[in-house]
């Protein structure tokens, strides 16, 4: 019994905290009439286009999630390899160098992203390349024992 | 952008998931190169066929150097592993930088209402992670590669710490003031001074971090390498380089927590406290006896044993003496006894040093144990030999508080029925304590090069054998 | 979306993940729970903080209806879950299938353009998994609750899986049409259509499916619920809608597999074999001899180990025994006698069913171990007590390739010393088949109820201690 | 060597696979001009906003990807626990229900989310409390031993 008494003053409870976000957001959205509610419901004038960053935001939080739950479970032995891995595939930066490098934009501007776009496969060519180099150096059995 | 190519940074995401994935078994691990770069080549594949990706000429050109710097990088010695690591963190850094600077550059001047709030945060968080990144690497690179004007002992003055927070609540507070007026006139000056502040903050923050103390800030830099790559996703939208770039970022993390814990230090120690100056000053103290051990006597011993672990260390790394020590588990398995390695976490300078060298010189990773495995049967092992090892088997971790490596785990050679132990001098090692396993009754040293003595003791055995 | 509620939403997502993450541990599990309640509360009350949320009375209303139907369903007794989770998944169905259909015609009557092809999709996904769900659990839980007027023996006719496959078919090709005519003269009619071949489906996938085949129809129908909550966030725009049904998919698809695995069959097996039929054919076989075992003669025997296995299965369920076998567990390490459950994981009629049924009667989970654990042991254990597991100890399942449990791994019951088999009668367990198990030189049977087996058992142990 | 030639030989398929899809891409951009590419550039003057369905695909998989994780991990003793605790966290579609039923919609359509807030509701509170009854019993060693 005591259980259902806690579990009603927890929605008791939210009734509260819903007016109290109710207000607030009332609130935020006179301060902001152009935001993401109304634009659900109507047409978006406004000539930015509000990036969606919320989904941006979850899918950080998911990646990290999933980041921090694979990496600790590799393997101790590789704990040197997966250095270099994670380093070549940060090297994602890739993506936003050729936007910059190859997009129609200012010579000046191109030039930053041709450095980063040289900087950024430096790392892909290296660092799967040397990633390789070592796991193939891990093996379970000798293939043949040499006589010194 | 089409659905073609968010389809393929779909499927890129979930490749490199399983990269990271199959890394957790020696058995599968090849197959994460292969998913890493399939997954890149989509990536980057996706993104050349965007429409308004018009130069062609320029990207291949900036992938054919890539290519000519990138190949030979991958062709160091193993050694050379850190440094390379470092260098590379310093480029990836350098990239989310200069994506950065271009992104906020192109938005001024297609006009203010460009620069969202949510944008501008964006690229300050980028810029300010990239480019310390860039220096704070390219500063640790040159520590490892022990470049004669880096200076290699911690560079200390008092006031260092407020100077270093000081200056990065500066650029963070220059930040806040641009995400909140991105058009007002000072941004012309704001933007540059965070850049330069954000250089600056990366080499002070390495000056009085020892050479020594270097892989624990290699991995905090990864982990910021991965974050700058995430800022960048935010600015432009995409989804791909958050998840690849939070990858990168929770494996920096999770590797500085295992070789913090490993050393049984904080990050703020790390970072904060000038580790190795403090030790060089204990590192005279008075001597107490050894007892030596002929390589004759020692193949004796080595020779009525019935199991044996061996326990490599930095010594082993520097001295390059994996292949002999091959040689040594081949002379030893080829009598019938049982040869394991023992393999601590933190055992030379970077996570899985020893596990490279080892399965470089041919050593199956099934003879490799884990400190943790190991340890329950250590008491069985007849012969222990440390292999330039010094602070990972020092018994003073389990009770001497004084020690800066109290409370560290270790791995327990001292309970095997006798102990060689293999190093050039009397020094102590990393952390610069005394170790009293080497003057425990049934240690006996072996004194010099660990290749020169390993070598020896193979010569020693092989001889015997064929003596016989 | 306000910041506020997104904010809201993204901890919610949190801790949805925190905990089914904590399930992974007995220890931790009780914070499950309060994770989870707090990130509904949270959605909760995010959700009702919206500006176009107005109606406040009925949201209360509905809100206490809920209340008075779910504070009873949750005091359900433990042999009743599975039918109470079935009906929780028609609940579940239910819900996403209204909200998909309430958005249809609100987006309808707001115009044509509403309707993108893409919310089109999402809706036709939410409204056919939603309500074949419903249907389909609906019936599920029915034929568990063993209503009569559902038939417990699966029925089947010819061409059924021809119709089944046709009908689902015939509903996607007309959610197709209606994805790419959202706004056609016929959409008024094809949405209807739609709806109505869903909840038919779901009735008729369920038809031929045995009642003790249930608890995997009723994991792959959890499942379908959380990936219509998944189509819910796509029609809404939602992302915790999306990760916690992915959250619930995932579950539901996991169990499943885990329970095929442990039964040797696959999916389609499960969907489409009427397994339960076929094996009813099989029951009668040839009676073999069985040889018998007094109550007192058991009871010396068991006074006289040091190590007792007890194999609980279905049969322990049916009888309630529980309580009993708590007490014999009691009478047995009273005496020093070591006394171990071996949970297999199909044993019962759903996952984890022996786990909750001997943690209710308060027996230690640290004395309830998984079958790979202990069958490396079984070899010591001096008495194995079978009590109404049948299936799971047969050890035909390891070489009788004609038997459905062919391939099955079971719990080595036949290595123990002595084997003392509690059951009813000389009838085969689900898959209908013989065991030899009974037959065995070194098992002995004690035939009867379980409850009234274990108890006389009890009784006669704490007499032979009272007379001691 | 033959490894440089291999990651050559990838880089010059990635050329060609990128002409391919710059053709099909800039195809379907015909197609459909107002996608959001154009978006990203230039003000979106359409009515109706276009979700951004891609970054809701990759919250599902990031999300698919963390609960297989996850329950894969789930301790075997607690199945039956865990499939009532995500018998409650699947209705979460009381997120949804609340919307239909709380906002200025015709009366009829908020009656089906009426249903539909009651049933999740049900589901929420029915599955906690279950989940929880259960895991209170689950108990690693035995409070006192009581004679029969
Ligand atoms: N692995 C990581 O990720 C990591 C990261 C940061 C810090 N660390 C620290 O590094 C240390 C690692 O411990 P460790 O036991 O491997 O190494 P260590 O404590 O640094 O000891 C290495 C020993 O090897 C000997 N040695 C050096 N060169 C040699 C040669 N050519 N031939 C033979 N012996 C040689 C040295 O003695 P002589 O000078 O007398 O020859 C020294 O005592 C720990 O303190 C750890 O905390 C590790
Ligand atoms: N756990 C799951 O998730 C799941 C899901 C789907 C299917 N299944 C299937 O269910 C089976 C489970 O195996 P199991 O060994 O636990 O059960 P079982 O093979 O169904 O055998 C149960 C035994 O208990 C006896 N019994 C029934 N009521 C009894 C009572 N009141 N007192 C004493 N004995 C009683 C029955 O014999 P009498 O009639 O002679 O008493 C029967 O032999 C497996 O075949 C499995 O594949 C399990």
């Amino acid at each position: 019994m005591t259980r259902i008494l806690k579990i009603g003053f927890i929605f008791a409870f939210v009734a509260v905290v819903a007016i109290g976000l109710s207000a607030a957001s009332k609130q935020a959205q006179q301060q902001a009439e152009d935001t993401t509610v109304v634009q659900l419901e109507a047409p978006d004038v406004h000539p930015v286009p509000d990036t969606d960053y919320w989904s941006l935001v979850f899918v950080f939080l998911l990646s990290t999630f999933i980041g921090v739950g694979v990496v600790a479970r590799v393997s101790r032995l590789l704990h040197t390899p997966l250095m270099s891995l994670t380093n070549a595939i940060s090297a994602i930066a890739v993506v936003g160098s050729i936007i910059v490098t190859g997009s129609d934009f200012p010579e000046d501007i191109r030039i930053l992203g041709a450095i980063a776009l040289f900087a950024s496969v430096t790392n892909i060519v290296s660092g799967f390349l040397i990633t390789d180099r070592m796991l193939k150096m891990f093996k379970a059995t000798r293939k043949e024992v040499e006589q010194p | 952008m089409t659905d073609f190519i968010q389809l393929a940074y779909l499927v890129a995401t979930a490749l490199f998931i399983f990269s990271l994935h199959w890394m957790n078994n020696p058995k599968t691990a090849r197959k994460s190169v292969y998913a890493g770069v399939l997954a890149m080549t989509l990536a980057v594949a996706a993104t050349w066929s965007r429409p308004d990706v018009v130069h062609h000429l320029w990207i291949i050109g900036a992938i054919a150097v890539g290519f000519i710097v990138g190949v030979p990088l991958s062709r160091v010695a193993l050694t050379a592993v850190p440094q390379r690591t470092a260098l590379s963190h310093a480029f990836g850094g350098l990239a989310a930088g200069l994506v950065g600077v271009a992104k906020f550059y192109l938005w001024t001047s297609e006009g203010p209402e460009q620069l969202t709030t949510f944008r501008v945060s964006a690229i300050v968080a980028e810029v300010l992670l990239g480019f310390l990144t860039f220096t704070g690497s390219l500063m640790a690179a040159g520590k490892l590669q022990e470049l004669k004007w880096i200076p290699q002992r911690p560079v200390t003055y008092p006031g260092q710490n407020v100077v270093n927070i000081g200056l990065l609540l500066t650029a963070l507070g220059l930040g806040v003031w641009l995400v909140l007026n991105p058009t007002g006139p000072a941004s012309g000056l704001l933007f540059p001074a965070i850049i330069v502040m954000s250089l600056a903050f990366g080499v002070l923050l390495i000056i009085p971090i020892g050479g020594a103390d270097m892989p624990t800030v290699i991995s905090i830099l990864n982990s910021y390498a991965g974050l700058s790559a995430v800022a960048m996703g935010f600015v432009l939208d995409n989804s791909l380089l958050i998840t690849a770039g939070a990858l990168d970022g929770s494996s920096g993390l999770i590797l500085s927590i295992i070789m913090c814990r490993a050393m049984n230090r904080s990050f703020v120690n790390v970072l904060f406290g000038a580790f190795g100056k403090v030790q060089a000053a204990k590192a005279g103290g008075e001597a107490k006896v050894y007892k030596e051990e002929t390589i004759e006597g020692a193949a004796q011993i080595l020779e009525q044993a019935s199991s044996v672990v061996i326990i490599p260390g930095y010594g082993m790394a520097v001295a390059q003496a994996q292949h002999r020590t091959r040689e040594l588990y081949d002379q030893l398995t080829k009598r019938g006894i049982s040869v394991k390695f023992a393999i601590h976490p933190v055992a030379g300078r970077m996570p899985g040093h020893m596990n490279v060298l080892l399965s470089e010189a041919d050593i199956p990773y099934t003879d490799q144990i884990g400190m943790d495995d190991i340890n329950p049967d250590m008491h069985q092992c007849d012969v222990a030999i440390v292999i330039g090892a010094n602070d990972v088997v020092n018994p003073a971790a389990r009770y001497d508080k004084s020690t800066p490596i109290f409370g560290m785990p270790i791995i327990d050679a001292d309970k095997a029925k006798t102990v060689f132990a293999i190093k050039r001098s009397k020094n102590p090692g990393f952390a610069g304590i005394d170790n009293e396993l080497y003057f425990a009754d049934r240690t006996f040293m072996l004194f010099g090069d660990a290749k020169a003595v390993v070598g020896d003791l193979v010569k020693q055995l092989s001889g015997a054998q064929s003596g016989h």
